[in-house]
Formats: C-alpha cells, structure tokens, sequence
C-alpha cells in the first residue's frame, strides 16, 4: 500500500504559466471563431495553416524544448495552459502531437537525432507520431509492426492506426518490433509514400488522422533511437499526451458549459426561461463543479508532472477528471439544446465528439483508473 | 377467419423467407433515424412486402384496405417480426397516430382515401406539431390556419418533421383561434397535403452528420377545410389521444414494430469481441446493463397483467418512453468505451469497430430522449400524473 | 456464454398469488401502524406478538409448506406478495426467517425432521435460522464453527452471528462443519442455553437477531440433516431468503416514496409547494420509476423461481433491483424532508436503516452481481 | 512577535504531546456531531486546552483574549492540527460566525464581554436562523421582536438549533418590522442571552438515535436591546456577511478546524481490513473516491491561487459545501457495502466494524447536506451566482 494522499500532487504555478495563461487565451480567441473551424471541417482542410504558422512564430511548439535546439525551455507544464486554451477554441493546430512527439525524441533520441528535428519542430510544428495498430489496444507495446535491420537500412512491415496530422508533418515518431522488442523510430515523413497514407473518418471531425501501411517502407539504420530509452520514451508520451489532452477537454468543458448557459439563459419554454428550471440548472450545475474540479486535477498535474511516483498518479487523475467533465458537460448540452441540440449546427455534438475522441487516443476512464490501482494499491 | 395460430404459422414461415439479411448498408433503429435515400427505399420497399403479405395491418378493416383479421392475429405477426428482428415499418406516423386516429373518429371518405396509402408506405406522414418556438411546449403552437370558404389558410412553420421531405401529408396542429380563452383551446388538428403550392420543406442535418428531418414552411398554403378532425378547437384534445395511440395505451396500431430495442446481447457480443469480457469491471457494468434491459422487458410484460400495476395503472406506460430512451443513449455511450483506440472512428472508416454502428446509435439516441417530449418533460408527466406532484411550470 | 435474456425470467401470475395480494394488502394495513411499529422498537419488544399471532390463524407460515405437513402447499411465489406488504407496513413478524427455515427443511431434511418441525411451523411461525459469522462473509459456505459427534450427540463449537429473532423462535436450523464439510442442523432452540444468546444491536431497529455462543452446546445425533443436501439447501437458503428480502424491500421503496411523496405535496418553501421544484420533483420520480422496474424483477423471480437455471439469475437481479431502490429511496427521502427529515421521528430512516440492513443478510448488490456475472457470461 | 517557524514549532510539540488518542468512545466529525454529553465536555476542555496553549485565537487582538498575533500564526497552527488529526474546536458558531462579526462590527462593550468565553469555550454559541416553517428560505423567518424601551421582546420559535441545550448566547435573526417592502428589509440581528425566563429548549433526537439539536421556543422573552449587530433592518445583509466568515470567503475566524473531513485512506483501511482490496470492481470503485477526495483537496488549494481562478473567483468557494458534504455522504454511504454481514450493526455493538462509526457518519452526514443551505438550495446559489442562471422560485 502505497498510497499518501499527501503524496499526490500538490497544485501551485510558474510565472511563466500565468504569462503563458494570459497570452494564450488572448492569441487564441483572436485566432478563430467556432465558425471559422466549421468551415474548415466542413472544407477537409488538413489544418489552420494561418493559426498554426502564428503558433510556429510564437514560438509554441518549442514551448518544452530546450533552447540549445532553439526552444524556450520551459517544461510541460507551460504548454498546458496553452493546450487548454486551443481546446476551448476547438482550434485546428497540431500542438499536441507535436509537443510530444518532441517529448519522445528528446526522452529517448540519439544527440544528432535531437539536433536534426527538434529545430525543425520549433519552426514548423510539423512532426507526430504513428504507435496504435488495428487491435484497438491503448496499451503502446501491445503492437504487432516489425522492421528488420537490412543492407538498406530497416525495412518495415505492419500497419499503423491514428496517426494524427500525417499529411501536413515532416517528422514522424513511430514503433516496431526489432526481434520482438518495441523500437522508436523517427524519421522524415517523406520516407513514407503518400500512397501508403489513408485519411481516415473520425468520429471528431475537427481532428485529422491516418492509416499508414509500412510495407516495403526502409527508412534508415540512423532512425532508430536509444534502445534503453524505449520503454521511459513510451512512458513520456503516454503522459504527455494525456497531460495535454486533459488540457484540452478542460478547455473544452469550459466553452461547453458556457455554451450551454448561454441558451439556458435565452431560451424560453411554458413562458419561463429554460434555465430557471432545476432539472436542467442543477445538472449544469453538476457540469460546472466536475469540470472546475478537473481544473485543479489539471493544474496539479501540471505542476507534478516531473516528480517521480507523483506525476504518472496526477496526471492519470487529470486524465479521467478531464473525459469525464467533456463527456458530461457535452452529453447534457444536447440533451438540453432540445431540437437544436439534435442538429449538426448547435455546437454541442462538436464538444461531444472531442471527447469520445480523447477517450479513444491514449486511454479512457476505464483504462486510467486501472493503472491508478496498480499504482496506488499494489 | 383463419386461426391466430395458422397466421402465425403462416407468418413464421414468410419472415423466415423473406427476411433480408446480410445488407451492405446501416438500418436504422427508429425510422427517426433514415438517414439515406438508400434506407428510406429500401424500407418503403420492405413495408410495401409485409403489407401484401398480409402481416400488417391485419386487424384493420379490410374495407379500407386491412387485412379484417383481429388484433390478436397482428400481435402474432408483430411478435414474429421481433423474433426475426425484420427491418422496423417506417411510415410509423401513419401507422401508429395518423391510421389509428382516421379509422377512431375520421369520416368515411377519410378511411377510403388515407388508410391503405398507409399500410403499403405509398403515402408517407409525417407529424407537424413541434414549432421552432415552442419545442416541448407543444400547447403554445403558433402555425395560424385561417377558414376560409372550404379551405384552411395556412401560414407559420413547422419543425423536426421526420420524413417531411419525403410526406405527403402531415397531420398538423394549428392555430385556428388565437383569442381562446387558453392557449390549448385554440388549437385545432389538420389532416394536411403536403403537395400544394406555399408549403415548402427544409432538410436539417442531423448531429450524426445525415439529414434526417425538416423544417416546413407554410405560406399562404390553401388545404382543404375538410381535413379537420373533430372541431375547431379541439386540436390538444385529439392531439393528446394520438400520443396514447403511439404508447399504446389505447390499442388501434396497424402492428409491425418501429423501434428495434437496444439488446444487451449485443454489447455483450461487443464486449466478448473487443477482448473485454474478462476484465471484472467490465463484467459488473454489463450486469447493470442487463438488469436494466430485462426490467424494461419485464415492465412491458406486467403492463400487460392488470392484477400486477392496479396500483398505479398509469406508472408503466408513462413511464415507459422516458426508461427505454434513456436506457438507449447510455447503452450505445457504454459501448464506445469498450472499443479502445478504434473509439475514435465514425461511420464508414474502415477501422471502426462495427462499422461505426455504435457511434451513431448514441448520437441518434438523443432523437428519442429530446423528440416526443424530453426526458425532463416526462419526469414531469410522471411526477404529476402519477404521483400527483404539483405543476412545475 | 450461456446468457440469452429470453432465459431470464418471464413474469406472469397465479391466481393464489393475487388472492394474497389483496388479503395480505388489507391484512397488514389493518394488523399494525408505523405509530404502532414506533413504539414497539422503542419498547424493545421481540416481535408483534399479536400480529404474529394473527399471522400464524391466517396459516401465512405454512404458505409454502405441503398440505400433509399442515400448510397451504403453494410456493414461494405467493409467499412473495406477503413478505411485499409485510415490508410495505415494517411490520414486525419473523416471516421471512421462519419460511426460510421451512424451506431448508423441505429441501434438506429427513422426513422425521420434517414431520417433528413443519407442523409446529405452520401452527407458531418461531423458526429461525444462524449461518453467519464473525468474518462478515456472504458465502454460507465460509463458516468455521464446527460439530463433533461424540456419544451424546453432535457436540457444537463457535459462534453464529445475525440469528433473527431467537428469543421468541423454537426451532432452529444452524451450520458447522463436521470433519471440515458444511453441515445444517435443525434442532430445538432449547438446547441453546439463554445464556449463550446475546442480543444484537442492528441498525434497522424494527428487526431482532442474536450472536450465539456455540461452545458446548451439544444436539442428538438425529438433529443433523441429509448430507447429500447440503449444498442444495444452502443454495435454497440463500436464494429464498433474498426472493423474500427482495418482495419485503420493495414494499418498503413503495411506502417510502408515498411518504416522501406526501411531503412534497404539502410542504411549502419560497411559498411554493416543493414538490413543483424539478430537483426533488425529478429525483423522486427516479425513485419511483427503479422501484418499479424493481418490481417487475420481483414478480419475475418470484414466477420463475424453481425453473432451473433461471431461478437463480432472476432472484438475484430482484434482489440488485429492490436493493437499490429502497435506499436511494431511502436516501432522498430523508433528504427531501429538509431538517426533519435529520431527525428520528421522521420515518425516512426506518426505511433508509431497513435497506442497510437487506444489504447485508445474503449478499448486497456487489455481491449479486459478482454471482451474476458468473452466471450469464462464463 | 514571535516568528510564524517558532510558533509553528511550538504548536507542532504541544499537539504531539497533548493530542488525546484512544479514547474509548468516539469523537464527532463536526460540531453538529456531538451527541452525547460525554462528547461535549471532552470537546469543551480540549477546546480550552488549546486556546490556553495559545493556538486558537491566536490572530484575534490580545485586548479582548485573543492571541495578538498575525492570520499566518493561525495558519500554521491549524495547519498542524490538521495533520495531527486532533479533536473538533467545538464552540464551532462562536469561532467562525458571532466571534468575526463582532470583532468585525461589534462595539467596544461587545468585544469585552464576548470574545474572550468564544475562545475558552466558556460561553458557548448557538445560531437561531431556521424556523420550523423556513427551513430553506431563511428570508422568510418570522420570529418576532418588539422593541420596547432597553430590550426586545421576542416571539417565536427557532430550530436545528446545534447545542441548543449547552447555549449560552444566540445569533439570533429575528424580524423587528412585518411591514417592511420586502421580506428581507423586516429582519435584524440580535445577539440574545439564553438563561433569560421565556426561553425554552427541547431537545430533538437526530435519525442517528442520539440527541443533537434543539428547538428553542421564545415566550415573551425580553432580551437586552443592546445586541442589535448594526441597525434594525440589516438583519439578512449581516446574516449573509456570517456565511461568508464561515466560508472563509473572508477572514476573521479564530482558527483550529471543526469539521473532519473525510480521509480516502480510512476508507482503504477498511477495504483492506475486510479483504475487499483486491476485488477489482472495489478497486475501481475506491479510485473514484481518491479521485474525487484528491479534486476537493486541490479545489482548496486552488482557491488560493489568484491566478487559477480569475474567470470565476466565486466559483469555487461556493461549491466547496456541496462537494464536500456530497462526497461525504458518498463515501460513507459506500463503506457500509464493503462490510459483508456485519454491516447489519449499529454503534455500540460488539461486532459492528469499527464500532458502528461507519453508519453513524453515514446518518450524520445528512446534517451537512440538509443543514446550512440543502444541496439544492446550493445548486440554485451556484447556478444563479456563479453561472448567472435566472432564479429557479
């Protein structure tokens, strides 16, 4: 029994968190309207080329990098704030995988490989990550993938599942077996031929992600990165993309409830506004207090992020906070839109289906609270 | 007459047969849920087939087209028809409200022009209650219908008309005295052509992504006077009696079945594919779930046995659309979480787990907890008329 | 995967039964009053002995016991619409242990125990049954008190917890191990001395039970039952006793929400009526609506009960059902009956401390569905 | 002044030494708790221990028995009596309601005559806010008070008064004007003696069994005119301004906790102690509770951090209540389900898991969720203070 609740995670604040709060929330309201996402959803656009060449000029996607590869050294911690409040514009940029697909080169690449690509990300943002398979499994290393070491360099086979933003990257992190051990590898994205990528239909539609089938793909020896880092590098981007994912559904839980309470408070029924009605206030209510409660769980992970027995506990908890606030909040705003709710034009099913996205990627409620009572209890 | 029991043979042996099976593309659960040209077809098709083959409508009067059989030949055939888990019979406004009310208190030239139209699905109907206004208050509709020699002239809007793009007619509650001395007593109910000239549909995409209902525009749009039903004035009233035709609380129904029930066989069937099965946290939701869907059966069942809900002889049938609906959305959003990663897939990914068919089914779900009144509008009905709690609005 | 829900349990009823519907409904309405239950929980009293009494001339405790041993010769589905309206009044008879202990007689008795114990059964209702332990366990199984046979007979030792209603019971049915296998015994309470008996304190203080003291009590060799039986009766034990705990929780979710719902009519705060306030409106109409569905699984498993291989999962979805119905009932009412329903004269904790009570006699909700789960998928 | 480390120190060796431990009866989880009067003097004394000892009161002024130092000294000493779980500071309505309001508003005579007995537990407090008639709309009391000369003359009845019986002074909320515009602009507040004739408690006995609270009948009692707080009239403005000192929303409170808060380790104990922790539909369960207890706790932490909260300062001070007295009840409720058989006992039987404590916290939990505000009632707050929602009656 290892388990002190004292021990898990206390919340506090970097100067730079705050700075970054304010200067992310006023850069990303003015970078988009959920009517300017909309028709980029609806135009198949890749991603906001505008918003994101602005997130590359302000630097963000070197956010957690160190500035000796032209980052701004800061950690993980200052990219949630910035996560949070993309995910409350429900903005179209590739911040995540980005953000921790240089967490995994920099966990877990060779030096020449962290100066050949991390000064590329902070530029361009470009880069992300190619590790699920077919089986559905959330679990990193239960993968099937292998590459086999060649005159040419590793030739790899199998395929791969949900691999976000393939078609605007240039830098790709990706697992295979290597004699039945999993093996990272990064790489240029044009070792891979587009005829091997599929776009694929997600339930999120502001989100882009795809299938790529690496038969007959060689990329070469130098892509392969540290062996003893494989499994702290799986490690970093599971919690890494959980951080800032809970990140994001926090942001998103927040516009969901305002959403919602905008109408509650307009619309009127029997002569009376909705929203004077207990049935719909006290479960937005109940929204509320779940998403201001994944805050904290946010912010605390954030804050204990790179504690050792600390981080992977906060973050997991952040994790469920976070899907369940979305999932609850976006549930009960198209339940409480009415008619409107059941469209395709009330917003409510775009926060609905971001959230059955998150619970999908790196793990769900079900899946985290598992790993917590190994963690806890054992 | 021939026996229930040879008609249920005879039933037995025809769905057996003719069953489709094995189709390239999605069913729908409700016919709330016709997304397609393909689906819609496809199913005015297949109610087309069930209806010459004599398994619906059975017990309605074979002068107007029924099959002048008894009500418990069509439970037969109904019942057949949930066996065989057949496609739902979509023209489910004719069928369940329209039909029953016609033949209850329509005139004769009613009956010789509306029924049979909706037992074979070539005349589709569609309901013109909700206004974009006045969703759940039903009783504030606004739509004005003017008399006017032996015309009604119509003008407002109607909303979430399911197959209004597809309806020939509507059955409509309108506003005919807007000085009555409440707002019920100013309503009156419409047989409505959908094909003259100032009607107009307007397709709304469904949160699934598909179109599945309309908005209808009226605009000095002449239908005849003669579709009244009842009196001026009379609308909520005859409104009201279409709502316990479709609950079934009053019989009358042409039969079929137009909503497939979530089964928890099938999560199970999910659960066992996706690897699931053995983890026990799983195991106990599931449980829940099949306790759940086995007391709605069973609900339904006791319904049916009056020494058991003497009691309360309102309870279970009020209850009944507010446990199922809701028994529906929480079901189909389980089964997302059981589908790890490939949860982020929509319908027609390749990758996604059963085709994305659960995915939709929750997002449909919401038609049934929001359309017909919304679930909080049914706990209030619950809580008044069954528990005799005061008003809430 | 055995589970097909057609299997489950199809409800339906015998005329028996709804001919006890009603004269158990007006019998019980007119035997007690909760001011009459009131003061005999305050007066410590074992039982309502005239109540009892008029229980035992109705020939109610032999309901389920055959004609040739005196009783009525139905089953123990009509024994189910008297243990809802006995439950229905929180009247205080010992009708669900002394059925129960007929039941372990029926199933594992030899025929000179059954022709020494039913008569007196069905003429007294005292009988009663001790299985549980110190260990807290579900499992009837799990026990270590123990019998050795010695030259005057089984010679007993340990001790048995949550006995009900002792003290005015005259036949006991009682388990131990001999040579390390679960025995049942039934034997006259007189060889318990009273010494050996100590009441119990229980949350729901309408019930009675005793810790017994087994250490040296020794019963005729003729009190063993059929070994063969064992496992059978325990399996009846358990099961009739929740088919009867189940009908008597839902009687009490049934006049528990009619008390609850009573206040809401006639209570005023902010001058309205709070019963038109949505937050209790909707929640009690949740209560009521699982406490229908409750009922549904009761009459199901009361219908069903000896179909082998539903009888079991339907007794046991009934008793998850009724479980859970009275104490959220339970819960809400003493919530929605403001500060008085904080205090004792409110009747919302009688019910609240009754469903404690159920939930811990044969298996609470996790327990059943732990059973179930077993059931339906392995 | 000594420095908050010394002091810190001090208070850090002085509870290590003094804290009492095992006890052979149990102690309340708050002030509403208390129900026997083993418990209530236990309580007293320990209460006086540690203002003798100088760490309750530590940041009230020296004039009036305080300890004339700063809130951090407090801070630090109630931080450390935290962590040494020690018993309840009892005189809970003196400490963080009548004590802040009359240092904050009170006159000089107030402050001498009052402060230094809300410390020692001497004079212990009461409230007299609820009535039997208004229990939730606190606006609406209509205990009266007549003004006559240098005293009131009060009618009347307040309830749930907590220590009624022990009390030795009221906060009184009274209604000196019946014609006032609106409900609210008739009320005052008066701190009123309980030893004068016409003034009668009854005792009320909780759902627990024990006795808790009183209800406190007022018979033409003539109190002294003099506790008027502020004038006639503001009686709700300075009833508001209590809630906040008890939520911490401002100042001012004398320190030391009075509520216990519940711990996720007690409840793993218990899973452990009954074999319940290697279930795994337990072990979900009970990460549920850990996080939930671990999101109140940083909720707290938060609420401190400017920055954290901007967007919506009042939000969580006002959920605090909720939450935590939910989640209590919550995981008490849960931890009766993971006693097996014994879970059928109550406090003071012999084979009741930990001595009934469980149950006993389980019942007593709904003084927190009734008491002070209902759940609902805070629901309303929330949604139309913080979300701005429109009033719900």
């Amino acid at each position: 029994m290892t388990f002190d609740p004292q021990a898990l995670g206390r919340l506090g604040i970097t100067e730079e968190q705050v700075e970054l709060m304010d200067v992310a929330e006023n850069f990303c309201r003015d970078q988009t309207s959920i009517a300017a996402v909309r028709e980029m959803m609806a135009s198949g656009a890749a991603l906001d080329i505008s918003a994101n060449k602005n997130l590359a000029e302000m630097g963000w996607f070197g956010i957690t990098i160190p500035e000796e590869f032209g980052g701004i050294g800061l950690s993980l911690a200052e990219a949630v704030p910035v996560a949070e409040q993309i995910g409350k514009r429900l903005m179209m940029v590739p911040f995540i995988p980005t953000t921790v697909a240089a967490q995994a080169i920099l966990t877990g690449g060779t030096r020449t490989q962290m100066e050949t690509y991390l000064p590329k990300i902070v530029e361009t943002g470009a880069a992300t990550l190619a590790l699920s398979e077919a089986n559905g499994s959330f679990d990193l290393n239960d993968i099937e993938s292998t590459a086999v070491l060649g005159p040419n360099g590793y030739r790899l086979s199998g395929t791969k599942i949900l691999a976000e933003n393939l078609d605007s990257s240039e830098i790709l992190v990706l697992s295979a077996k290597v004699q039945n051990a999993v093996r990272l590898f990064v790489l240029d994205i044009n070792l891979i031929p587009k005829t091997a990528m599929r776009r694929e239909i997600l339930i999120d539609e502001t989100k882009r992600a795809f299938t790529v089938n690496l038969e007959g793909v060689t990329v070469p020896e130098s892509a392969i990165m540290d062996a003893a880092k494989t499994a702290v590098t799986l490690q970093r981007i599971d919690l890494a993309s959980n951080l800032l994912a809970s990140a994001e559904q926090v942001g998103g839980a927040q516009s969901c409830i305002d959403y919602t309470v905008d109408y509650l408070k307009t619309r009127k029924q029997f002569g009376k506004l909705i929203g004077s009605y207990q049935a719909l206030k006290h479960t937005i209510v109940d929204a509320y207090v779940s998403y201001e409660k994944a805050r904290s769980l946010l912010y605390a992970a954030a804050h204990s992020f790179e504690e050792q027995g600390k981080g992977e506990a906060a973050t997991r908890m952040a994790a469920v906070g976070a899907g369940r606030a979305l999932s609850f909040a976006a549930d009960r705003a198209i339940q409480f839109h009415g008619g409107f709710g059941f469209t395709y034009d009330c917003d409510a099913q775009l926060y609905r289906r971001r959230a059955i996205f998150h619970d999908s990627l790196f793990g769900n409620t079900r899946w985290h609270k598992q790993k917590l009572a190994a963690l806890l209890f054992n | 007459m021939i026996s229930v029991e040879d008609f249920a043979k005879d039933a037995e042996k025809w769905f057996a047969e003719n069953t489709p099976r094995d189709l390239d593309f999605m069913l729908p659960l409700t016919f709330m849920e016709v997304g397609t040209d393909q689906q819609f077809e496809f199913l005015q098709n297949w109610q087309r087939q069930v209806y010459d083959a004599g398994f619906l409508g059975a017990a309605w009067p074979s002068e107007y087209g029924g099959g002048g059989l008894t009500d418990a030949h069509q439970s037969a055939a109904t019942k057949i028809m949930r066996a065989h888990n057949v496609p739902i019979m979509m023209n489910t406004i004719g069928l369940s409200w329209a039909g029953p009310l016609i033949l209850d208190i329509g005139s004769e030239a009613h009956k010789k022009k509306y029924i049979k139209g909706i037992l074979s699905a070539e005349d589709i109907w569609c309901q013109g209650f909700s206004e974009p206004e006045n969703g759940s208050d039903l009783g504030n509709a606004q739509l004005r219908a003017v008399r006017d020699g032996d015309e009604y002239i119509l003008n407002g809007s109607k909303i979430w008309t399911t197959h209004g793009h597809y309806g020939k007619y509507m059955i409509l509650l309108a506003r005919t005295n807007p000085d009555a001395p409440n707002k019920y007593a100013g309503l009156s109910f419409i047989l409505t052509p959908m094909d003259v000239p100032g009607v107009r549909t307007q397709k709304i995409r469904k949160l699934t992504g598909e179109h599945g209902f309309t908005q209808t525009f009226f605009e000095d749009a002449r239908v005849p006077a003669d579709g009244l039903m009842g009196a001026e004035g009379m609308g909520w009233k005859i409104a009201m009696q279409t709502l316990e035709y479709e609950r079934g609380a009053r019989g009358g129904q042409a039969g079929g079945y137009s909503i497939t029930e979530p089964d928890p066989l099938e999560i199970l069937n999910l659960a066992r594919d996706t690897g699931q099965l053995d983890n026990p946290v799983v195991r106990d939701d599931l449980i829940d779930y099949i306790i759940d869907a086995q007391s709605l059966n069973l609900n339904g069942q006791r319904a049916k046995i009056g020494a058991l809900v003497r009691d309360n002889p309102a309870g279970l049938p009020l209850m009944d659309k507010l446990a199922k609906t809701e028994f529906a959305r929480e079901i189909n959003q389980y089964a997302l979480t059981l589908q790890g990663t490939r949860s982020a897939y929509y319908v027609e990914e390749p990758n996604a787990v059963d085709g994305g068919w659960w995915h939709r089914s929750y997002l449909n779900a919401f038609s049934a907890t929001i359309g017909g009144g919304t679930s909080q509008i049914q706990r209030n009905i619950i809580g008044e008329h069954v528990l005799g709690l005061p008003k809430s609005y």
